[in-house]
């Protein structure tokens, strides 16, 4: 990239399944006011805000209206992207390299306990051809999982083995909800959900928000030692009706990931990304997001598993935070992926870190089963 | 008209049902409305006076807590008022809003900031911009946002 | 209905869909009850497969949000060009009831009556306030619905609409009656940005964008009285000032304003400076923003004539460039060079883009 | 006593509110043809991209690949081929029939996109990739998708 773009801090609330006592605008207040205090700035420091949000999930229309005093947007300029947070990132993004604002703070919430998630996401397919027939985020995941393991030959173990990895990371992880190991054993035997998917193969439903802000090469040093910067971006759609779509492989996020490796120059990916963040929606699609990344060959995300690889020790680890199958909080799980990338390049991940991770990806999505996907690389000094 | 009405349309009712979390000032607010006591909460930095209570002051970016909350007077100032007169689904029911239906802009006496609510009054000429109003309290509240079903216009301050 | 929109654009710029770098699409959720529209409607009528596709919403603002989105898409270097689409049918679903939505579930929902309950107060409070006639507002509604009838894609046209048409029109929220409200509009609106180089392929005659300015207010509406707008005196004033305007009447060709109501074109004409507080009405009288005026205001018929949400602020802005290129047809206002696109909506908040014949960038 | 005294210990911190709207979605030619053949003449139609000559199923204006306006209607087969399938058996309040139940990713003979439906097959076992379905269309079509009741093994 020509002009860079730098996040100078991170915040996250603990990730919980219901955050009974704050209302939506008091959760992002307690990240915002977090952020503001670690980097020892008042609300007149920040220029302008981005969120991301969904109108379903918050249940109310224009969701950001509900947090304009808590982002300290109040005769500001505040915009949102309806989606995941990491395109509010990504325009956040766009806003500092215009070079317009020195500094924007970018936001992103859910509280998934307060609405119905299988009537929000019903509510995803269109009310002519898919709507009636019920189809949930669960049902597409099944049909997506059902597809995919049999094109390619990848068992039910090799799928449990996400969920064990992952949920093994999360207890290293202080916001994530989920904090308890599981066995493969523990998977295969939970209730079938939606065959050949079963409940712990699914995400919980998570409250939370994550903040950070953005600003300009020129301002990083301001704010922080270890700033880390935008190195490659991409975004890509699939298409919309789940039978027009190539259901065993994630061609968008594969056309994104290419477009991103070559803003970013990197040729090898397992070699070149030290660390990688994705938004796995259930166990085997974090297996396709292997392939359609290019950590390993189309077909051999089971054998990739299998061998260690994206372990918190291995060549390419992959959510070392826990991923989505341990903290679910629906719009706000890409700008998360993002702050995990930035805790680990900052060197501030704690019990997971990476060691000597300079260079990161971080991947967020919109809509069923890879829909919209936005890929962001990001690199250390 | 017509062509509209050829046209092939497919029904969808959304019903989705929501558990907003209110917020620990709001819970403290519908407890005092409980025993027919209005409160708002005071920014401890500018003293900014909120109704409804919330925990962030949008001007100073402070918190309020439960402490920083005050009571205020049921009577207050008509600053605006309009009389819907138009049919509309309500989203909270599904149904039609009845209507027509009174409804005015007016800050509580002691509040620095303003409310809308309906006003029982339907005849538009009745109103008066500066005018007094009250809240009505249901006679049996339950702490909940119907205990107050509507203001009402104070002919004379009695 | 967005294929066409798209389909217009694309052609008019003699490009082809593989040449679109990105898509925005600007759209209201719950008004039309489909949840991640973007995904449909970015990937069917849009040529969206493939490519970035992104949804902005932000009320009454989505349009003003997504046009602005897009100026910094481009500003930014992301991106060579970028297809913008706002669009809304509204008749699916009830403005009002998605409106109703939008505010707090807890203390403003059990009562609020969409938009035009709110604007009704502040017209109320404005009227009262300035000692504003309604014949003063019907004038607002003359204007623009007698320039709409210049205008082939707005929905109401009237070219003969008198002041007692209005005055005489039933009493939908006092003190708004029928005309004194903008209808509800199924639309679509679709506009191609480029940036500076790749603009030279598609067209000599661009408008470009001088700059934009937002600004947001509380969360809740009754925070403050609102009926003078007070984001759209913050979000001009900041865009004067980066600009070096002095006097928007003179320095303005024209201007496309978001006017939800015959007494909000009053009462925000003000607010942007155009005249003193109060003076809204004099304004009008004086000839100044009819077409023939110093400052002519929604040539187009502004929204009082059409307002398909998701598309009605940036149908200003398209509105804006339109003038500035010289492609008004019989809404042509002669020789503009600079050009304002205003947006309004959410909790009262205004976004401002202004646009001039003259490339010269920003600042 | 103790629970229900937690609970409304709950209760009070949230608002139970809903959103309730009725909607009338204009369904446009394309669907409008698609559905009313399926309730009137049990016929199944697609439509083929000019340019790419793909038949899509159900059918839609524009082909996304292309970005070419489709007008040519074909009939395809009632019978398919399953692509890929699931079997719910958790109960959610979107779900048309009781599970457990399937749905599937049917290849129409004829058509070049994939159909999502309903199978009538709740055994996981019963059901494998590539096996044959056919459509059972409803007695009395009520104009929408489920006109086509589910799809059947053969």
């Amino acid at each position: 990239m020509d002009k860079e773009v730098a996040i100078v801090g991170c915040t996250q609330t603990k990730y919980e399944a219901e955050k009974i006592d704050l209302t939506i605008s008091e959760l992002v207040f307690e990240v915002v006011k977090k952020l503001h205090n670690d980097l020892g700035i008042t609300n007149d420091d920040v220029g302008c805000v981005i969120s991301g949000s969904n109108d379903f999930n918050d249940g109310r229309t224009i969701a950001n209206m509900a947090i304009q005093d808590a982002v300290g947007s109040v005769r500001k300029s505040e915009s949102r992207v309806s989606g995941d947070g990491a395109f509010a990132y990504v325009y956040g993004a766009m806003r500092v390299l215009s070079g317009e604002y020195d500094t924007v703070l970018v936001v992103s919430h859910s509280k998934c306990s307060e609405g119905d998630q299988n009537l929000i996401n019903n509510s995803i397919f269109d009310p002519y051809y898919q709507r009636h027939l019920g189809l949930d985020q669960i049902s597409s995941a099944g049909l997506m999982a059902n597809m995919y393991m049999s094109k390619y030959g990848i068992s039910e173990e090799q799928a449990a083995k996400v969920v064990v990895k992952n949920r093994k990371n999360a207890t290293n992880n202080p916001y994530a909800h989920l904090q308890k190991e599981v066995s493969i054993e523990d998977v295969l035997n939970s209730p079938m959900l939606a065959y050949p998917l079963k409940e712990l193969d699914f995400p919980p439903y998570s409250d939370g928000a994550v903040a950070m802000l953005l600003t300009n090469a020129e301002n990083a040093k301001k704010f922080t030692d270890t700033p880390v910067w935008l190195k490659g971006y991409a975004s890509c759609t699939d298409a919309y009706y789940l039978g027009h779509r190539t259901m065993t492989d994630l061609i968008g996020l594969e056309f994104a990931g290419k477009e991103a490796y070559k803003m970013a120059k990197i040729e090898d990916p397992v070699k070149d990304l030290d660390v990688a963040e994705v938004f796995e929606a259930f166990s085997t699609h974090e297996l396709m997001i292997y392939e359609a990344l290019g950590f390993c060959d189309k077909g051999e995300g089971g054998i990739f598993i299998d061998s260690g690889e994206t372990q918190i020790n291995g060549s390419i680890p992959v959510n070392p935070s826990g991923g989505v199958l341990s903290s679910n909080v629906a719009m706000a799980n890409g700008l998360i992926r993002v702050a995990e990338i930035v805790s680990q390049l900052m060197g501030k991940a704690e019990d997971r870190q990476i060691s000597d991770a300079k260079t990161g990806l971080a991947y967020g999505m919109n809509g069923i089963c890879s829909q919209g996907n936005c890929v962001l690389i990001f690199g250390g000094e | 008209m017509g062509k509209k009405e050829k046209e092939f349309q497919i029904k969808w009712k959304t019903d989705l049902p929501y558990r907003y979390s209110i917020g620990k000032l709001a819970v403290k607010y519908f407890e005092e409305l409980k025993n027919k006591k209005i409160t708002g909460s005071k920014c401890p930095k500018c003293g900014k006076k909120y109704m409804p209570p919330r925990a962030v002051c949008a001007d100073c970016f402070v918190e309020m807590t439960v402490e920083d909350m005050i009571e205020l007077s049921p009577r207050g100032t008509l600053e605006g008022f309009t009389v819907v007169n138009y049919p509309f689904v309500d989203p909270n029911t599904g149904g039609m809003r009845p209507f027509p239906y009174g409804y005015g802009i007016f800050k509580l006496d002691g509040a620095d900031t303003y409310m809308m609510h309906f006003v029982d009054e339907t005849d538009h000429t009745k109103f008066k911009i500066g005018q007094r109003v009250e809240a009505v309290f249901k006679e049996k509240t339950e702490g909940d946002i119907y205990d107050i079903p509507y203001f009402r216009l104070i002919k004379e301050e009695e | 209905m967005i294929y066409e929109a798209v389909k217009m654009a694309l052609d008019d710029a003699q490009m082809e869909p593989k040449d679109v770098d990105a898509i925005l699409i600007g759209n209201m959720d719950h008004f039309e009850g489909i949840n991640f529209s973007e995904m449909w409607c970015g990937i069917d009528a849009a040529p969206g497969y493939l490519k970035p596709v992104v949804k902005i919403a932000t009320g009454g603002t989505t349009g003003s949000s997504l046009g602005i989105c897009g100026y910094y898409n481009i500003a930014s270097g992301f991106y060579k060009n970028i297809l913008v689409v706002g669009w809304e049918k509204l008749n699916e679903g009830g403005a009002t009831t998605g409106i109703i939505t939008a505010f707090d579930p807890v203390w403003e929902r059990p009562s609020l009556a969409g938009a035009l309950g709110p604007l009704a107060l502040m017209a109320n409070i404005y009227a009262v306030k300035y000692g504003i006639s309604s014949e003063q507002a019907a004038k607002v509604t003359v204007k623009n619905r007698r320039n709409a009838a210049n205008n082939p894609f707005a929905h109401v046209q009237m070219p003969n609409i008198t002041i007692d048409d209005v005055m005489n029109s039933q009493m939908i929220s006092y003190p708004l009656r029928l005309h004194d409200c903008c209808p509800q509009s199924e639309g679509a609106c679709a506009l191609i940005y480029a940036n500076e180089e790749e603009t030279k392929k598609i067209t000599d005659n661009p408008a470009w964008f001088k700059g934009v300015s937002t600004a947001h207010y509380y969360t809740f509406g009754c925070d403050d009285l609102m009926f003078d707008l007070p984001t759209a005196a913050i979000a001009s004033k900041k865009i004067y000032k980066k600009l070096g305007i002095k006097d928007p009447v003179k320095d303005l060709d024209v201007a496309e304003i978001y006017e939800p109501t015959s007494w909000s074109e009053l009462s925000w004409t003000e607010s942007l400076g155009f005249c003193g507080r109060g003076e809204g009405g004099k304004l009008l009288d004086e000839g100044i923003t009819q077409m023939s005026g110093e400052l002519p205001v929604n040539p187009s018929g502004g929204v009082l004539s059409s307002n398909p949400i998701g598309a009605t602020a940036l149908v200003r802005f398209a509105e804006a460039a339109i003038q500035i290129m010289g492609r008004g047809g019989k809404r042509q206002i002669p020789d503009v060079e600079t050009a304002m696109g205003m947006g309004f909506g959410g909790s009262l908040w205004t976004e401002l883009a202004i646009l001039g014949k003259d490339p010269k960038p920003l600042r | 006593m103790e629970g229900e005294k937690m609970n409304e210990e709950l209760e009070k911190k949230v608002f139970r509110g809903r959103i309730k709207v009725p909607y009338k979605h204009t369904a446009g030619a394309y669907v409008e043809k698609f559905i009313t053949e399926i309730g009137k003449n049990n016929k199944i139609m697609g439509v083929k991209c000019p340019k790419c000559n793909k038949v899509f199923v159900p059918p839609k204006m524009i082909c996304f690949k292309c970005f070419e306006k489709m007008e040519e209607w074909v009939e395809v087969s009632k019978q398919g081929t399953v692509k890929g399938f699931t079997v719910i058996s958790h109960s959610t309040p979107v779900l048309p029939l009781k599970p457990p139940f399937a749905y599937g990713i049917i290849t129409l003979d004829g058509a070049d996109t994939d159909f999502v439906h309903i199978i009538n097959e709740s055994d996981p076992k019963n059901l494998r990739v590539g096996m044959r379905v056919e459509a059972v269309f409803k007695e009395k079509p009520r104009k929408r998708i489920l006109d086509i009741e589910y799809f059947k093994p053969i």
